[in-house]
């Protein structure tokens, strides 16, 4: 079991899930509502928590972007669910992570969640980062953002044989999420706001993004709106392919609602749950 | 076996269980969760003569067990759904009713018109009562002599089945369910979403994008019982009855408040089975209580 | 220090705070639970010119984020209230506002005319909007030239602050509460409650002895929201907000939408401290946003 | 301790706190809103269970036949508190015990708390049964009706000296609710409708009733309406005093939202709430 780097599944298998599914086009993939069982509720620090769960039944294809909605039962203040990246999963055990962070209500409930315990979700959901990717790769995060980035980066490692590189910003150290699972997946830079950890400032300050020896061929990022529109200025600027993904307001998460758009370029607004959550931004209005 | 049937005018449907405009696609977005042809009917999203972009962001917004949208319509236009959406939807196995809007009586002609050319279509929802266009929408439902105006002529245009859908923005309903039954229509739906409102305190703005929007979920559902019963009460045409069904008991309610249909909104958003399930439960409410059929329930409210 | 008062009229209310009649007796349920000199103001249950039994049981249904009433103005009638009720409650410490009700305008006249005569009571609410009673009430509430000559008739008769309580069971909230200013109304309270209805699906009978009734709490709050924001758009004297408040955060939406001030009902019946704590979180409110006074959040919703 | 025959508190102390405050008059005693900690959640059966409550102040003196309104936390199908009434009590610990049939939303999330959470109570509420009463005494309770019942039982045998019967009907002996505190308390007469415990048939079938030598001075009795109507008909027939607890729907339980009214001889609708929830039958329009 030494190889094996993540959870408990193996690369290697994890690998051939994928390059056999590869092809599969997302519109294609059946979505599910199933009930998995809470295996663990990891909390991390005082804002973020970890999710395992479990399914009964081996897991459909789930790709690296994509979301989950999950159901909040025992509160009164919620009604709708809550859509949630994919963080990490275990194929072989099917199991799924989910990364939270406390934000209110819904995700102050999902919390207090004990093992054993069932959760709701409707998933895979929305499409993914582009996987026809070639070369040097940076996946930039910012706070609860990390949480499709992690998943990305397994992929890329496993079925690309890409190591990516992390630009990784947290407010402060106690905030940094789970950093031996970024490790053993690619180089990880970090920045802390409070220079608490790593480089000072933000991840738009980080001198990664101003070395010259460093030529990506693709920028993924998640994390706050702000953030990820300094960054699409900086890739539009060094002509580097950039892919964002889009928080949003979702009604549904399945294209049902029209609640969720972001305006575009092209056909001016479409979902963020079918369309994205991942958008090119040559394809956004920003 | 249980008579689950119900008629809308000529309308017959295998059961009282539709999906309601808007919140539940063209069907398609359900296609993995239930078997569409178990269902009533179908209600697609509001359709206009022209294409309309609808809203900026954000157009939701979570209330106390309910919540806020302001979509306004977003749509690709009668000519798109005519060409694109009606020939991979007209084969489900249910009947797909669609609904209806304009800016003026002439653009609500212009849709029914073009829609009565369709043989697939049997029944068209004349939604005058959206709450989140600027012309149009609830101005017709709000305002009874262009109530009846836009039902007199759209059921000129129209030779097939006439749901008029109404707002319940209105002192009083029964004055507009009469109204669109004298001037043609040959069911009502309702209710259409209540105009509400949502405020951040924190950014001291408002949480959608119009200031206000249309309030659906179980937050209204004892307002839209309450029409439905006196609509019930006034008109003789049939009645589809909708507004914060969740689940088989809450449809029942409506039933027995004069619906011979229901129609599933918001539910579908928390579960996208909700509405098979519905279904179900009718049935199982049926045999449980001794009763025969749907029929038998239709405003069978003893007061 | 934060300055908490608000006007209302030629009232002067040292916080912005009251209880809404119906769900806050005359104070005294309210004694061990709260300092009531605490409050802005209690508006007490509503008073009729002779007694009344109010409506039979069952009175109430619980609904989704909500409840039904149909209490009917169950009260001793206004000579009781004068002799026994008011030496005991007017020494609480805070403004005592009289909620009152008739069957015709002479009847709320009677009402009006004998209150004046109370020292201590330097406002009422003139209810034209109570859903639960067949003469009266809602019917001057949902019908503009009633509302205006009952606002006028009681404007002779009363001549302290006059706060007139609108239905929102209306098309058109705006043209109601300036069809009251226009008649003399120093203030509008809003809003009463929702027509609603529910049903027992096992019983099939209604949850309610009057079928229909009256529906609070927060499921109307957005219904709420939106009212009182067309209201202080419409109208210039003071607004007073309500439907569904259960904290502080609620209470501060309905005064950035442009409360000057907010009651508190059926919370009440859940916390029966809440409306203590939502003096206290107001103020808490100002202290951290860095204002001054309440009357800075006013209305100050930016869109 | 083996003089102490319920919960753990002494019969002799008990008897000592209602002694000194017997005199309080019901409209004088304070309500209060308190979190108790939930000592024990007992499941006697598929209907019923017991909450035994903690308090970390002294307990308020409180009457048998007052009953507390419920906050029901975590459920969004509930709004309202709810109300239950006291089924025992034990002041020297400061415990409240409840005993709740499971008949809706509100009362399976009652059911759902675990020993250590909160719960937050509004009490003492409402009246009390007459306790000036002389003689023989005889308590019918009809399944959750035996709840005031065992807290009445056990105040006039402490305070009063007197042995009550309990005239106790269920549908079947698995639903009898824990024999040995009502038999330690009164001399126990069962019914079952199913006739698999004591004599079979309704309360008012029992031969107890048509016993000559049984002459009772009042009657208390709590359960289903048709009960207490055929009782109440009994007992007026039989000239014995006679007393019921009345349920019925409550918005708020402290007598502000008139809500909960019985329409009586004297005075037409009044509060349940705050003038009952016990009535004599002469009052009520039955
Ligand atoms: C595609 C997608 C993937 C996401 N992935 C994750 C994830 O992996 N981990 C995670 O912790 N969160 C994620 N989020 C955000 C998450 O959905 C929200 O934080 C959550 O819905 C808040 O619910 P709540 O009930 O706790 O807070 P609420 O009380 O509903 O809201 C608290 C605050 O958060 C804001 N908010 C709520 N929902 C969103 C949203 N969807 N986008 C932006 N702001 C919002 C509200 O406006 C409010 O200010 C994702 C959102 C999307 C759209
Ligand atoms: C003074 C008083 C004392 C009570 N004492 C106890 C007690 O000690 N133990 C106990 O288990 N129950 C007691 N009850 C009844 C208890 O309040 C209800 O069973 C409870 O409120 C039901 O809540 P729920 O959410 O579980 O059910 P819901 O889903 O609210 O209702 C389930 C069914 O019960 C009916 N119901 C609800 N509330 C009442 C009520 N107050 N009276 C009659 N029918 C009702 C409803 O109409 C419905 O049919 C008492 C009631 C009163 C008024
Ligand atoms: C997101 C959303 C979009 C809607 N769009 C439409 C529409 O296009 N046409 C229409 O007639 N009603 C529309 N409605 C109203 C619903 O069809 C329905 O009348 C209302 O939501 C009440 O039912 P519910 O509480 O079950 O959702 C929409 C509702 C929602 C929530
Ligand atoms: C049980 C009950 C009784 C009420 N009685 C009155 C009344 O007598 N007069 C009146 O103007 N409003 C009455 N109301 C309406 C409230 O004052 C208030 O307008 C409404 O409940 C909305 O506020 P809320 O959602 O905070 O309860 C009553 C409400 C309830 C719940
Ligand atoms: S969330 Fe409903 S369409 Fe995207
Ligand atoms: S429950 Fe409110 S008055 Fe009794």
């Amino acid at each position: 079991m030494g190889n094996f780097s993540y959870g408990s599944s193996g690369i290697e298998n994890y690998a051939l899930v994928f390059i056999t599914l590869r092809p599969t086009l997302i519109a294609q993939m059946k979505k599910l509502v199933e009930n998995f069982k809470v295996n663990t509720v990891k909390q991390l620090n005082k804002e973020f928590f970890v999710l395992g769960l479990q399914s009964e039944k081996q897991l459909p294809e789930i790709l690296p972007g994509q979301f989950v909605q999950v159901k909040i039962e025992g509160s009164a203040k919620t009604f709708l669910r809550r859509p949630i990246s994919v963080y990490d999963v275990d194929f072989m055990n099917r199991t799924l992570w989910l990364l939270v962070k406390i934000a209110g209500e819904g995700t102050k409930q999902l919390s207090r969640l004990h093992p054993g315990e069932h959760l709701n979700i409707i998933y895979p959901l929305g499409n993914s980062f582009s996987l026809n990717v070639k070369g040097k790769v940076l996946l930039i995060g910012g706070g609860t953002g990390v949480a499709p980035l992690l998943f990305l980066g397994k992929y890329l490692k496993s079925t690309h044989n890409i190591t990516p590189d992390f630009l990784l910003g947290y407010r402060s150290k106690e905030l940094v999420i789970e950093p031996e699972k970024f490790e053993t997946t690619g180089n990880v830079f970090i920045t802390t706001e409070d220079g608490s950890l790593g480089h000072k400032g933000f991840v738009t300050q980080h001198p990664l993004l101003y070395d010259d020896t460093k030529k990506y061929d693709a920028i993924f990022t998640c994390g706050p709106e702000v953030m990820m529109k300094a960054i699409a200025n900086y890739a539009k600027a060094k002509n580097i392919v950039c892919e964002v993904s889009l928080e949003n307001l979702m009604g549904c998460g399945i294209g049902a609602c029209l609640c969720c758009v972001v305006d575009t370029v092209d056909e001016g607004n479409v979902n963020t749950c079918t369309e994205g959550p991942v958008f090119n931004i040559q394809r956004l209005k920003w | 076996m249980v008579n689950l049937t119900t008629n809308i005018g000529n309308l017959e449907l295998k059961n009282p269980v539709m999906t309601a405009s808007g919140t539940f696609g063209f069907g398609t977005e359900y296609l993995d969760f239930i078997d569409l042809s178990l269902l009533g009917g179908i209600v697609v999203k509001g359709i206009t003569p022209k294409p309309r972009q609808g809203n900026p962001y954000p157009r939701m917004a979570e209330t106390a067990s309910g919540m806020l949208n302001a979509v306004g319509l977003q749509n690709k236009g009668v000519d798109y759904f005519i060409e694109h959406i009606y020939p991979e939807i007209s084969h489900y196995g249910t009947e797909i009713i669609v609904n209806i809007n304009g800016g003026s009586v002439e653009e609500y002609c212009e849709v029914a018109e073009k829609l009565n050319e369709l043989d697939k279509i049997r029944a068209i929802e004349l939604n005058i009562s959206c709450p989140n266009v600027k012309q149009g929408g609830m101005l017709f439902g709000t305002h009874c002599p262009s109530a009846m105006a836009v039902t007199k002529a759209v059921r000129g245009a129209f030779s097939k089945t006439l749901i008029v859908k109404l707002s319940p923005n209105v002192t009083s309903i029964a004055e507009f369910a009469k109204a669109v039954e004298d001037n043609g229509a040959d069911s009502i739906s309702l209710i259409n979403t209540l105009l509400g409102m949502a405020i951040d305190a924190k950014t001291r703005r408002p949480l959608l994008s119009t200031v206000t929007g249309g309030l659906s979920g179980p937050a209204i559902k004892p307002v839209a019982l309450r029409m439905v019963w006196q609509v019930y009460n006034s008109v003789k045409i049939p009645v589809i009855g909708m507004g914060g069904i969740m689940n088989a008991t809450d449809a029942i309610e409506f039933i027995l408040a004069g619906a011979s249909a229901i129609q599933i909104g918001t539910a579908n958003f928390i579960n996208p089975a909700v509405s098979v399930e519905i279904v179900n439960g009718i049935k199982t409410y049926l045999e449980q209580n001794k009763l025969e059929s749907v029929a038998q329930l239709i405003g069978a409210l003893e007061c």
